[in-house]
Formats: C-alpha cells, sequence, structure tokens
C-alpha cells in the first residue's frame, strides 16, 4: 500500500481542466471553418493548415529551447490561436506572411509574456495587426468568395469587403442608399468592375469578402451557443460588445441615415461577430468580474464604432478588443466581484 | 583646488560668466553659419525648381498666393531661359494626406504641360504613401508630360487618369490634389 | 562685434544672473540641514537594504547610528550584520568612535532529518511553502519539530546563500550567508539560528531542536537529540543546558573541545570545519554512529569530510531510503521548478 | 580606472541604450535606418565628449547649487552649434535629424555623464567616458537603425538586398519599441551568460 | 424555486453512498484516548489523575474561560494515562487515555430511549445544562453551544436555524440522525428556541435527501413554530453565512457574527446533542460517524464512543481498502486528511472517508488562465486567484484589503479550478498571516 497522502482540503476536484477548456473553443469554430472552406476553397484549407502548424511549431520550439519549462503543446491554446489568427486574414495571404503572423502571434504575442496564461494581448490579434501594418497591400485584399459548387465567371478576383467599400464611397459624398442601390465601381485588371454590398442574407449564411472567419454570422452564432452552453465563456462580454455597437451606430443612423449606415449592416459585416464571440471573450486577456466584463465590452463596443465610423480604417475590430486588452488590468483593480456581506442592510 | 563654495557671489558670477561665454561661441557660429545656411536654404528650394522644370538660367518672378482653401500658400517661380520663358514652378500642397499636409513642387511648361515634380515634404506612412516620391517608386513619373487639359488629375477609382499607389488611395488622391490647385493657380497666372 | 552676438550676451546673460539670484534665494530658504555624515554613513554600508539590522534600510540605519553616536557617544546594539566588523570600524571612524569588535555570525540549520534520517511517512501534495505545510500537519517525517523542506528559507534569502540540498531535502548554508536573519524569520518552526561563526570557522552546535521524549522524537528521526544528557554530562564548561528534553550548546561558553560529539548516541551534535578525525572512522561505524552531516560553509575542508560522511548515511539507511526513493525525490524537484515558474 | 575599461564599458556593460536606458526619445525616433542612427549617434557623440571636456575643465569653478544650470547652458551651446553647423554644411542630413538635434540638449546621457562622471573626474577621463558612451550610444542607434532598416525596408545602410517591402510596421513607431525592446532581451540574456 | 443562495457555489458529485445504513451502535473500543481540547477555544483542564477509575459520564475535563467547553469520560475504567496524542495534523495534544473496564454509568443520566418531550427547565437552566454537558457544534467548527444561546447584549435574536443540509458530499450522519432521530431533534430544536428565546425555528435540508424533507415536515407539524424548508442543492450551503442568506435573505455583514442579522445556526446533530444533555441528562460522550468511501466495503453511519480510534471504524465497515490513498476526517471538500488511523474519534468528527489511491492526488498544477471560474464559484464574493498571487508575493496588506479574512474555506476555488492551482491553500496560508498581522496590530 503506499503512503497516505496528505494535502489540504478540499479532497476532489470537478473534471474541467485547461485543456478540455481550450478543446471546447476548438470545437466552437469547426462551423466557421467550414463555411470558410466552402466559400473560399482550398486557399482556406492552406490558410488555416499553415497557420495552426506554424503556430504549434513556434509554441513548442520556444517553450523547449527559451521558457524550458513543461511542455504545454497538448494544451490546445496555440491551436486556438493558429486558427484565429487564419480567421482573421484573407485566403489569398501569401504563405510567408502568414507563418511571420504565426511567429509574431505566439513568440510575441504569447511567449514574450511567459507563456499561456501570461500574455496582456489576444496573441492572434497581436500577430493579425502585425501583419496588418507591415503588410497592408496584402492584407487588405480581399478575393471575393467562390462557392465550392458554383461555376464562377473568373478566377481569383478581388475585391473590397463590405465595410471597406462604404467607407470609401461615403467620404465621396454619396449616400448610403445611393451606394446600396448602385454598388461600388473599381478597376480590376483594367476593367471596371461593378461590386454591389451584399444583401443581409449573404451576410448571414457568409457571401461575402472578408477574412476567413468573419463572414458566416450563422457559423459564428453557431459556435458562440456552443461555448455559452459549455460555460467557456460568459454572456457578458458579448452582450456588452454587441449591445454597444447597435446602440451606438443606431444612435449616428438616426441622427443621420444618409451618411450612417444601419446597425444591422455593422452587425453582420466585418468582423464584430467574430471579435465578440471569439477574440473579446479569450479568457486571458479578459477581466475575471462580470461587472468589469461588462465594462469592457462598453469599450470594445465604442472603439470599434469610433474606428469603423470615424478613423482610418474601415474595420476596427481587432485594433478595439487589442486596446481594451491593456485596459484588462486597470479594470479588474477597479470592478470587483460583489463581495458577500459588502452592503450591510439600513 | 578647492571647490568653489556656494556663496551669492560665486553663484551670481559663474552663472552669468557661463551664459556669457555661451552667448559669445553661440553668438560666433551663428554669424558665421548664416550665410552659409542662407544658402543652403536657397539651394534646396533651387534644386527642386531645376528638378521640376530642366534648363533654366534666371528666376524672375517669385511670389506667394493664397491656396483656394485658404489653409496655406503657394509659391510661384517663374523662370527664364536665355530672356525666353522656360516653364513656371509651383510650390504647392495638399491638405488631405494620410499624414497631414503632402508640400509638390510642380513644373509647368508655358502650354501647361507638367514638366515634372517633386515632392518635397510630407509625413505619408513609409511604405505605402511615401512611394509619392520618385526615389521609392515610379508612382510620379506618370504625370511627366500630361498636359491637365486632357489628362484627368484623380485618381482612376475616382473616375480619373491617375493610377494609384496600392494601398494608399489617400496619399495618392492627396498628390493629384495639389497638383490640380497648383494647375488652378497656373491658369490664373497665363490669363 | 555684431548685433546678434550683443543681443545674445545681452539676454543670456541677464538669464543667468537672475536665475542665480533666484536659486540662491531658493536655497537659502529651504535649506535642510541634515547631518552631512549621513551620507557618509550610508556610503560607507553595503547598501543591500536586507534589514538584518532591524531598520527599515542602510539609510535608516545610517540615521540611526548618527543619531545614537550624537546621543550616546557609542554604537553600542547597531550593527550591520552584512558588513561585519570592517563596515563597522569604518562607520565607527566616521563618527569618531570606537567600536568593539563582535563575532560575526551565520546562520546554523538546527535540524538534520530530512528525508535521509526522517524519512517520509505519509506524502504531501500542496503549496510549496513551509508555513503552509506547517499549520497542516507535522510534515511528512512526522517529526512536528523538523524541517519541513519546502524552502520558505531559500526564498527568503536575499544572498543566495541557503539552498534545499536535493538529496536530503534540508537546506544548507554557505559562506554567502551574511547573517541578516531574514531564513530565520522565514522558518515558521524557528529551527534556523544565528550562532557565531566561531574561532576559525568551528563551530559545534545540536542540530535538532525536538521537544518531545526521547523515544518519541527518535521513532521519526534517527539523528533526533533524545534527551538523554550525556553531553551534558561531558561538558567541562558549562555550555551545554537542558531544557525540554533537548540539548543546547551556548556557543559562547563551547571550548571546541567536541566532547559531546563524540558522546552522542544519536549524533545530533555536529562539529563543523573541523580535521577530519584520524581513527575515529572506524569506531564510529562500528558503534552504528551516523556521522554528522556537515554544512559545507569552507569547501576546502568540507570535501573530504563530505565524502565519507555521505557514504555512511547513505549505509544508515539504506533500507528506509529504498522506499522512499521511488517517490519523493521526484516530486520534491517537481514542486521546486513549479514555485520558480511561478514566483 | 583603467582607461581601456573607461572606454570600452559603454558598448556593452554600460550601454546607454541597451543598458541604462537613456535617451529613449532620439533612440525611438530617428533609427529608422541604421545611417540615421549613426548619425545622430555620432552627433551625440560630439556633444558629449565636448561637454564632458568643459564640465571636467570648470567642475571646480563652479558652486553646486548652480551646476545644473550652468551644464544645461554649456551643453545647450554644443547643440546648438553642432545644429548650425550641420545646417550650414551638411543640409542633406539635417533634413533627416533636424527634428531631433536639438532634443540632445535633453537626452539624459549627455547631462547624466556630465553630472555623474565629468563633474567628479579627471580630464582625460572625462574625454574617454564621453567618447565611450557617446560610441556606445552610436553603436547601439546604429543596431537599432540597422535592424529596423533591414526588417522594415529589407535594405541595410541603404542598399536593398530584399525585392518589395519588409515589414512596415519595424519602420513605424511600434516597430521600434518592439525592435528594442528584443534588442534589450538579447543584450541582457548576453551579459547573463557572459 | 427552492430557496438558496445567490453568490457562487458549486455542485460536487454527491456520492452519498451511506444514505440508506442504519446508524449502528459500534461497541466500546478496549481503550479511548479523549483529547481536551476537542473545541473551539481554550483546551479543558483534566480533573483526574493516572490510576483514577472513571464511570461513563464522570466529568474528567473541565472547560476554562469563556469560550471553553466540559469533557466527559465516555467509558468506564481506569485511567491509563495523560498524555499527548496525535490529532489529525500530527501535532500532539495532551489527552485523557482511559482503558475501558466493563460499561459503568454514573448516576442520574437516562438510558432509555423513550422520548420525553416535556422541557422542564427555564431558559438560564437550559444554558447550563448545556455547558455543564460539554455539549459543542457537531457540524465541524465544534464551537460551544452555550456561547451561542448567549444573545449578547444590544443583540436580538429572531430566528433559530437548524441546519439540516448536510452539504459535503459523501457525508450523510445528520441525514440519518435525521430519518432515525426526527423526534427527538425537534425537541432539541424546541430545547434551543427556549434557550434562545425565540419562537420561531426554521430547518434546512437540501433537496437531496426527500425523505428526510418529508419525514421532518410530517414531524414539524406537531411543533409550533417549527418549519422545514427544502433547499436546492449547492455546495456550500451548510456554510453559516450562506445558510442564512438562502433562508431569510439576510447577509452576515463581513466579520461579524449571524446574531448581527438576528439568526443562530445549530447543526440537526447539535439539536440531538441537546436534547440528551438536557432532557435526559447524557453529556456529549457519543456522537454518528459516517464513515464511506467508493472502495469501502460497507459504507456506514456509527454511533461511536468519544475517543475511539478511527482504525476500529475502519474495522468495522470492513477494514481498510486495500487502493486506500488518502484517509479524510470530515467530508471531501472540508475535511482534514489524516496521518494514520490511530486518530481518535473527537466530538467535531461527523465522517471518515477513504479515498482510493486514484483519486487521492492533485492535477499537475499549470499556469492560471484567468477564466475567473473562482470568482464566479466563490460564496463570499471574493477574487482567489487574485489572493492566491498577492499571498505568493507576501504582499498581505493587499490580501486584507481585498478581503482575505472573509474567505470560509469552503474549497469550491481549487474545486473548480481547470488549472488545477492550490488556491485554498495559499488563501488559508495568507489568512493565518493576515490574522497574526491584525492580531500583533490590535496589541
Amino acid at each position: 500500500m503506499s503512503l497516505f497522502t496528505i494535502s489540504g482540503s478540499p479532497h476532489v476536484h470537478s473534471d474541467t481542466t485547461t485543456k478540455k477548456l481550450m478543446y471546447s473553443v476548438i470545437y466552437a469554430m469547426i462551423p466557421a471553418m467550414l463555411v470558410s472552406v466552402y466559400f473560399f476553397g482550398m486557399g482556406a484549407v492552406r490558410v488555416i493548415l499553415i497557420s495552426v502548424i506554424a503556430s504549434m511549431l513556434f509554441e513548442y520550439l520556444i517553450q523547449k529551447y527559451l521558457i524550458k519549462g513543461p511542455a504545454t503543446i497538448s494544451d490546445g491554446s496555440a491551436i486556438i490561436t493558429g486558427v484565429l489568427l487564419a480567421f482573421n486574414v484573407p485566403s489569398n495571404l501569401p504563405s510567408v506572411i502568414l507563418v511571420i503572423g504565426a511567429f509574431v502571434a505566439i513568440a510575441i504575442g504569447k511567449m514574450s509574456f511567459g507563456g499561456l496564461g501570461k500574455n496582456i494581448f489576444n496573441p492572434a490579434l497581436v500577430g493579425r495587426v502585425f501583419l496588418l501594418i507591415s503588410f497592408p497591400v496584402q492584407m487588405t485584399s480581399w478575393p471575393v468568395p467562390k462557392p465550392l459548387f458554383a461555376k464562377s465567371l473568373t478566377d481569383a478576383i478581388t475585391g473590397p469587403t463590405p465595410l471597406g467599400a462604404l467607407k470609401e464611397e461615403l467620404k465621396k459624398g454619396d449616400t448610403v442608399q445611393q451606394i446600396m442601390d448602385n454598388g461600388v465601381k473599381f478597376i480590376e485588371n483594367g476593367k471596371e468592375v461593378v461590386y454591389h454590398i451584399p444583401s443581409y442574407m449573404d451576410s448571414l449564411l457568409g457571401d461575402m469578402g472578408g477574412s476567413l472567419g468573419e463572414i458566416s454570422a450563422i457559423a459564428i452564432l453557431i459556435g458562440a451557443v456552443y461555448m455559452l452552453l459549455k460555460k467557456v465563456i460568459t454572456w457578458e462580454i458579448p452582450t456588452a460588445y454587441i449591445g454597444t455597437v447597435i446602440v451606438f451606430t443606431g444612435i449616428l443612423w438616426l441622427v443621420d441615415p444618409a451618411h450612417f449606415v444601419n446597425p444591422l449592416f455593422h452587425l453582420l459585416t466585418g468582423g464584430l461577430l467574430l471579435g465578440a464571440f471569439f477574440m473579446a471573450t479569450d479568457m486571458v486577456t479578459s477581466p475575471m468580474s462580470s461587472k468589469g466584463q461588462l465594462v469592457f465590452g462598453l469599450g470594445a463596443g465604442i472603439l470599434t464604432v469610433l474606428i469603423r465610423v470615424f478613423g482610418a480604417y474601415p474595420e476596427g475590430v481587432s485594433f478595439a478588443i487589442l486596446i481594451m486588452n491593456a485596459f484588462v488590468p486597470l479594470i479588474d483593480l477597479g470592478f470587483k466581484p460583489k463581495r458577500f456581506g459588502e452592503v450591510v442592510k439600513k | 583646488m578647492a571647490k568653489t563654495e556656494s556663496s551669492f557671489k560665486n553663484m551670481v558670477i559663474t552663472l552669468f560668466v557661463v551664459t556669457v561665454v555661451a552667448a559669445l561661441a553661440l553668438g560666433g557660429v551663428y554669424t558665421m553659419t548664416k550665410e552659409p545656411i542662407a544658402i543652403a536654404k536657397r539651394k534646396k528650394v533651387e534644386n527642386a525648381i531645376r528638378y521640376v522644370v530642366p534648363g533654366f538660367d534666371t528666376i524672375r518672378k517669385e511670389f506667394k498666393v493664397a491656396g483656394d482653401d485658404g489653409k496655406d500658400s503657394l509659391t510661384v517661380f517663374e523662370t527664364y531661359k536665355t530672356g525666353e520663358k522656360a516653364g513656371t514652378a509651383i510650390k504647392t500642397y495638399s491638405p488631405d494626406g494620410f499624414g497631414g499636409m503632402v508640400w509638390i513642387m510642380v513644373g509647368f511648361a508655358p502650354d501647361g504641360t507638367i514638366l515634372n515634380t517633386a515632392v518635397l515634404d510630407h509625413k505619408e506612412t513609409p511604405g505605402l504613401g511615401d512611394k509619392m516620391d520618385i526615389k521609392k517608386s515610379d508612382f510620379s513619373i506618370q504625370f511627366k508630360g500630361k498636359n491637365p487639359k486632357n489628362f484627368k488629375l484623380t485618381v482612376k477609382k475616382d473616375g480619373g487618369d491617375v493610377d494609384a499607389i496600392t494601398a494608399a488611395t489617400i496619399s495618392s488622391r492627396a498628390f493629384c490634389d495639389a497638383v490640380r490647385r497648383a494647375y488652378k493657380e497656373f491658369e490664373k497666372e497665363e490669363k | 562685434m555684431n548685433d546678434v552676438v550683443l543681443y545674445a550676451v545681452l539676454s543670456l546673460g541677464a538669464i543667468g544672473v537672475a536665475s542665480a539670484i533666484v536659486l540662491y534665494f531658493i536655497a537659502t530658504k529651504f535649506k535642510v540641514i541634515e547631518d552631512p555624515r549621513i551620507d557618509e554613513v550610508e556610503e560607507a554600508l553595503p547598501s543591500a537594504n536586507c534589514g538584518g539590522c532591524g531598520f527599515a534600510g542602510c539609510r535608516a540605519f545610517a540615521e540611526a547610528t548618527v543619531k545614537q553616536g550624537n546621543e550616546k557617544h557609542s554604537l553600542e546594539g547597531l550593527n550591520c550584520p552584512v558588513g561585519g566588523n570592517e563596515v563597522m570600524a569604518q562607520v565607527a571612524s566616521i563618527l569618531g568612535l570606537e567600536v568593539e569588535e563582535k563575532d560575526p555570525l551565520i546562520a546554523v540549520v538546527r535540524c538534520n532529518g530530512g528525508i535521509k534520517n526522517s524519512p517520509g511517512k505519509v506524502s504531501f501534495e500542496g503549496a510549496t511553502s513551509c508555513a503552509f505545510a506547517h499549520s497542516l500537519f507535522t510534515g511528512e517525517g512526522g517529526c512536528p519539530f523538523g524541517c519541513l523542506g519546502l524552502g520558505d528559507c531559500v526564498a527568503a534569502c536575499d544572498f543566495d546563500a541557503i539552498h534545499i540540498n536535493p538529496d536530503r531535502m534540508i537546506p544548507e548554508v554557505n559562506d554567502k550567508c551574511v547573517a541578516c536573519g531574514a531564513c530565520v524569520e522565514a522558518c515558521p518552526r524557528d529551527i534556523i539560528e544565528l550562532r557565531p561563526k566561531g574561532r576559525k570557522e568551528k563551530r559545534i552546535f545540536v542540530s535538532c531542536i525536538n521537544k518531545e521524549k526521547g523515544s518519541v522524537a527518535r521513532k521519526n528521526c534517527t539523528v533526533a537529540c533524545i534527551g538523554c544528557s550525556a553531553c551534558f554530562k561531558v561538558c567541562e564548561f558549562d555550555a551545554i543546558t537542558m531544557k525540554d528534553n533537548l540539548a543546547y550548546i551556548d556557543p559562547f561558553k563551547c571550548k571546541l573541545c567536541r566532547k559531546c560529539v563524540e558522546v552522542c548516541p544519536t549524533n545530533a551534535i555536529h562539529e563543523i570545519n573541523f580535521p577530519p578525525r584520524k581513527k575515529k572512522d572506524g569506531d564510529t561505524k562500528k558503534t552504528g554512529k551516523t556521522l554528522a552531516v556537515k554544512h559545507p560553509e569552507k569547501k576546502k575542508v568540507v570535501v573530504v569530510e563530505k565524502v565519507d560522511l555521505s557514504g555512511s548515511v547513505k549505509k544508515e539507511v539504506k533500507p528506509v531510503e529504498k522506499k522512499v526513493e521511488t517517490k519523493k525525490p521526484q516530486s520534491a524537484t517537481e514542486k521546486d521548478s513549479g514555485k520558480e515558474k511561478e514566483g | 580606472m583603467n582607461q581601456l575599461a573607461n572606454f570600452t564599458k559603454g558598448f556593452i556593460k554600460e550601454n546607454p541604450v541597451f543598458v541604462l536606458l537613456l535617451g529613449m526619445c532620439p533612440t525611438l525616433g530617428v533609427t529608422t535606418s541604421a545611417i540615421n542612427g549613426l548619425g545622430m549617434g555620432l552627433a551625440t557623440t560630439f556633444v558629449l565628449v565636448m561637454s564632458n571636456l568643459v564640465v571636467s575643465l570648470v567642475k571646480n569653478l563652479i558652486p553646486d547649487k548652480v551646476r545644473i544650470p550652468s551644464f544645461i547652458v554649456i551643453i545647450a551651446s554644443f547643440v546648438t552649434i553642432v545644429e548650425l553647423v550641420m545646417q550650414a554644411y551638411l543640409p542633406a542630413l539635417y533634413e533627416q535629424l533636424g527634428l531631433f538635434i536639438p532634443l540632445i540638449v535633453v537626452n539624459c546621457i549627455v547631462l547624466g555623464r556630465a553630472e555623474a562622471f565629468a563633474s567628479k573626474n579627471s580630464l582625460l577621463s572625462s574625454i574617454i567616458d564621453g567618447l565611450g558612451m557617446g560610441l556606445g550610444f552610436a553603436f547601439a542607434l546604429t543596431i537599432l537603425g540597422g535592424v529596423r532598416e533591414m526588417l522594415g525596408s529589407g535594405a541595410i545602410f541603404g542598399f536593398k538586398f530584399l525585392q518589395g517591402d519588409g515589414m512596415l510596421v519595424f519602420v513605424l513607431a511600434p516597430g521600434a519599441f518592439i525592435a528594442l525592446g528584443y534588442l534589450i532581451a538579447l543584450i541582457n540574456r548576453l551579459k547573463k551568460t557572459a | 424555486m427552492l430557496k438558496t443562495f445567490k453568490l457562487g457555489g458549486v455542485h460536487p458529485a454527491e456520492n452519498k453512498l451511506s444514505k440508506n445504513s442504519p446508524i449502528e451502535r459500534l461497541p466500546v473500543p478496549k481503550r479511548v484516548s479523549v483529547p481536551v481540547g476537542q473545541h473551539l477555544g481554550a483546551p479543558a483542564k483534566p480533573l483526574v489523575a493516572k490510576g483514577d477509575m472513571v464511570k461513563v459520564g464522570q466529568l474528567i475535563a473541565k472547560g476554562e474561560g469563556f469560550i471553553s467547553a466540559n469533557v466527559h469520560s465516555p467509558v468506564s475504567g481506569k485511567v491509563f494515562k495523560l498524555d499527548n496524542v496525535i490529532d489529525a495534523s500530527g501535532y500532539r495534544r495532551q489527552a485523557i487515555i482511559i482503558d475501558v473496564d466493563g460499561d459503568e454509568w454514573i448516576e442520574g443520566i437516562d438510558k432509555s430511549t423513550d422520548i420525553s418531550k416535556d422541557i422542564v427547565l427555564d431558559q438560564k437552566a437550559i444554558i447550563n445544562r448545556i455547558n455543564e454537558m460539554g455539549v459543542v457544534g457537531l457540524g465541524g467548527a465544534t464551537f460551544p453551544s452555550h456561547v451561542k444561546l448567549m444573545v449578547p447584549d444590544g443583540k436580538k435574536a429572531e430566528v433559530l436555524i437548524i441546519n439540516g443540509v448536510e452539504c459535503e458530499p459523501y457525508l450523510t450522519s445528520d441525514h440519518r440522525l435525521m430519518m432515525e432521530r426526527g423526534e427527538e431533534i425537534l425537541i432539541g430544536t424546541k430545547i434551543l428556541m427556549k434557550g434562545l428565546g425565540v419562537n420561531k425555528a426554521m430547518i434546512g435540508i437540501e433537496n437531496n435527501k426527500p425523505d428526510a424533507i418529508e419525514h421532518m415536515t410530517a414531524l414539524a407539524k406537531e411543533y409550533e413554530g417549527i418549519e422545514v424548508y427544502a433547499l436546492k442543492v449547492k455546495y456550500p450551503q451548510g456554510a453559516e453565512k450562506q445558510l442564512i442568506k438562502a433562508l431569510i435573505n439576510r447577509e452576515v455583514p463581513s466579520g461579524k457574527l449571524p446574531i448581527e442579522v438576528g439568526a443562530v445556526v445549530n447543526n440537526a446533530g447539535t439539536a440531538y446533542a441537546v436534547y440528551e444533555a438536557v432532557q435526559k441528562n447524557k453529556p456529549l460522550i457519543e456522537r454518528v460517524v459516517t464513515l464511506t468511501g467508493k472502495s469501502v466495503k460497507k459504507p456506514s453511519n456509527f454511533q461511536v464512543r468519544i475517543g475511539t480510534p478511527v482504525a476500529d471504524l475502519v474495522e468495522a465497515a470492513g477494514g481498510l481498502p486495500e487502493d486506500t490513498g488518502k484517509v479524510i476526517g470530515g467530508g471531501p471538500m472540508m475535511g482534514k486528511a489524516l496521518l494514520s488511523l490511530d486518530v481518535p474519534v473527537v466530538k467535531g468528527t461527523s465522517g471518515i472517508l477513504i479515498m482510493p489511491d486514484e483519486e487521492s492526488h492533485r492535477g499537475e498544477v499549470a499556469n492560471c488562465i484567468r477564466c475567473g471560474k473562482c470568482i464566479t464559484v466563490c460564496p463570499m464574493g471574493l477574487e482567489p486567484w487574485l489572493l492566491e498571487k498577492v499571498v505568493m508575493h507576501e504582499d498581505f496588506d493587499r490580501a486584507e484589503k481585498e478581503r482575505i479574512m472573509d474567505c470560509i474555506e469552503c474549497g469550491s476555488c481549487h474545486y473548480t479550478c481547470p488549472a488545477n492551482r492550490q488556491l485554498l491553500d495559499y488563501l488559508r496560508l495568507g489568512k493565518s498571516t493576515v490574522g497574526k498581522i491584525m492580531r500583533t496590530r490590535r496589541k
């Protein structure tokens, strides 16, 4: 018989582990992955595979040779970073750039801080923003989706994202209605092409230009419901985030519908849903208390709208979440959970 | 040598002496470099003019006019070669750059053809907007020899004839805007 | 001289004079009268800010010395353990005082249990903290006074002077020790004591603080002091006192005759930095003694000792050791690395 | 003090940028290319040597209470001289660095060395210290500029070795911070193992 | 909607293996060791010496000071010696060791099982009797019961809460007691109400014991002022503050006692002991102990004399299983791991849990991933992850500010942590250190 074990209470443990939590997130990303493969074909498969493999490889190497700690590669967090990074880039991104992105995400965004749990910023977003600033040309040429089984007229044609197109045209002085009706003209290989803003149905299903993971609202929502049921994420951040965006854009839209697009458009296009459910909710880089999470969502929402509507970039989700990540320690300090027995009655 | 004490007299004298010596030195250097600095500055402008209007010998007229949007002013240089008008160089600007003001020197032949352009100053994103500079890319070459009468000075995206710098439409637009502004001024002068 | 130079001289000179006058008046108005010797004393101190002197830091200590020097004209009771006599002499000379030589101190671990002499009866899982383990239970070896081996003292040390020996799971002090007392504070069981370094660094002390009855103590640990008083009886200098089944050697009275070491039936009394005994080796083996394990303060001397020691220790407790070996060392290193990572 | 050690300490052991973390403003601002870093470094070196020299000469003449104002005046004079001379005779370099030259005045290295070293040491030591520190600063700035230029524009000292653009972020401000951070980490690592 | 407390809480696997095993009376052992400090507060002072003959129920150690309790001999026989015996943590504590000889009881104890319903004593006499009989809280905290009944000046008790929650997994002693001695518990409750001077009592029972709820509700109809409430199953509902919150929706302020909100909580087992003390004149010399575990042959509930070695109980339940890795005194969430089976049963021993080896080890500690689950489950609204961190960095001022002293050591945070962080270990360490700092400050 072995020696009795002595330890402090409790002597039982729930069956949740870090690994299980991480894999739940990965399962939740599968619908969006399938949609991206459907619309972008082998390009999407290539991007996801390279990103995941590179992320895992870098994590393994750094863990083994630089940090020299116990191997953490199996906990699945590198896979999440890899998939999220892939979700945030266009499907025609050159492989070299993708590998650089994975390196930045893992090496700079995560391992520099000491590995899982210690990073301040969401690693995938660090990688994404790095790439966006470093390779703006490659990062902003979006292939037009081409469903797997549909016959397409031209090959590998690129086009703008709905948000990008809208912003360009609004700057020229057109009204939202004009743009929606007439579409956007641009030159592709010397030919003039008209780009039509996708219908709500298209953006719900994913038939629009954009990064891999953000195109289909439905696929993201399926994953989100799964994560909420599995208690991997809590409702606070997505609710506060999306709610703020809807309210803020709603006010703008009501004030001047000619120059501000309606909230539904903001909700369904761009990376808002992906960011709100998969990236803002990253446990490591979001506040812990539910009050803090509401504040986090609120801040991210306001920043997203500010950048989208008034900033230089058409899309602001990544920046908004990264900026709010930096505020997390402060939020944690300022918004404490409700203590038992704190409110003394009368 | 003993350290000087911090008495009132010592403090005042030391500081006074130090400042006076410094002032003398600075004054001297300033006087010495005044001329070369002025020459260097002028040379820079002349070099730019020479670049956009090749082969002139004298600058006859040089004056400033307010920009049409009132945000700053343009400078017009009328150049002559052996008594004949060689061309007009206009230092122009656009306030709509990605990073603020963009300053350009544009040279026009007497018939309005753009002889050449030179970027003087800008704060555009390195690697993107800064490609308007001839040192970074060939973007500005497309303006050479074009006459704005039959060359629409807007980017193709906006229905013009200019090929924009990839992923730097705003900078390209600013460049066009500056050239347009110069041409407007040129036309005004010609009338 | 042209105008520019003239204006420059006038304006800059005026600014210079004006600021000199302002500075002078501010300096006179806000003059802080502080004994310049405080700075000098602070300069002389090792600036380890370890708090070993009992003050918040070196600056506070410097202020205290100057103050006491002015008031009492002595430095009695003030000592910088890190700097030792040398620094204190320097401080005294700055203040124009005499200082009496103090015996330099060193931390001494008064437990020799560990996994070899007091093998685990249970296995512990939990926070790598002696303070926590102490409040939870008696320790794996079962001795309620013994070292828990989780390294609170190691974490407390700023001088890299105390480390857990992974083979024995008890801490050992090396010669970097400056006797700041941080480990003494950190140990929840008060095992570590500051003792004078001793003549030529030779020291004799009882390496056990177990106050239980001999039989009980012995059950948990083969090298416990069982309170037999043999050393007390043999000591000619009155240096040993018996209290609560425990012998204590007064370092100031001890004349380093080593008689107590020989009579101790459990080898609880340690001698350090003595030359190895010539023919006693055979004796000790015959009587089945585990030679006291030395603390390697002086590497030169210890190398010899350590070799034959560990040999005899191993022979002594081999059966027990085997049983423990499979589990303990591994988990111990794991805990250690875990702590490092988090810290 | 050993004059050789005095000279070399500025390169690694007490490198003003990587170890003392002084003068961050020009460090981050001008190092978009190796040549800019080198130019700024040499300008600083000149000011540093000259101010150290003068401060060391007059150290005993200046009362303690007006020490800082006097040093600042001395340093500021040299910086202005450098600025004027550069403007007059090296207009091209001045184009690139002009904005940052006046900032040398408040560069902590210069005042720091004057205060901490030159005001306490002999003339020769002070000059050597200024030279060592200045060249260390120039060295660090060149390295940083080189790294940023290589990664950001795929070139080194203006020679392109890569087709197309590099990672633009390194030409921009965030890249300066990232590159500097990792260089500091690298130097720390080297110092630790050495 | 069943009542429960709002903040936090977890629901570990219940594993109430012994819930259908009736209470068995364990034979008197050959030798008992009765520690003199079995309660919260100062240890009692022994009144007997080596060689003295004692009878069952005889006072052998007298409580000294305000918070203390008497100790009575659980057996008859000869005092073997007064010595130190190891307690659950292995430290030696003073105890009276008695060699058993026959089973002779002192005069005046009613050994019959007849139920005596009439409460003859008045309030003061009840408190005195409870004090004399050495009754302490049997839920685990072992707070002397008579002290609880003495309401401090200026405070007013409004309601008596009887804790029949038994939220700890595995344990069933209160459950069985309620099933088999329900009538007695209710009379004990009545006595406590009288002692406290209140006319309202609430019995809280978790919904995983429907039989007990039904049984007690039926019985309680005859007793005026006593009501039985079913509670939602949630750990740690048995903790005083959480139970008060669940039943009367009042929050005990931080650092204060339940009397602050007019409530006094007693365990169901304590009510039974009070009944015996007051109506039967029987000191607290026995208690019900659950002996359980997944590999235990016969998970049982035993009524045993205080001082019986745990080994005897284990023997009676079919011996120590081969794969034992850990023996716990109490439940799996808050119990203490025992160093040896020689430890005697004391007044606070509610159960002995034997865990198989594969379940007795902690998982590998990984980095905190800031998932916030510890905050969600903390019934006191604390941030265990943060407290762990500040304790590790020895920032005890911060720990105090973050209200580490509010921690009730329920273990929910550690239970739920996906990274297996040893949160409660560090919280305990922090609590004891902060407690020490606070005490020195007060001086």
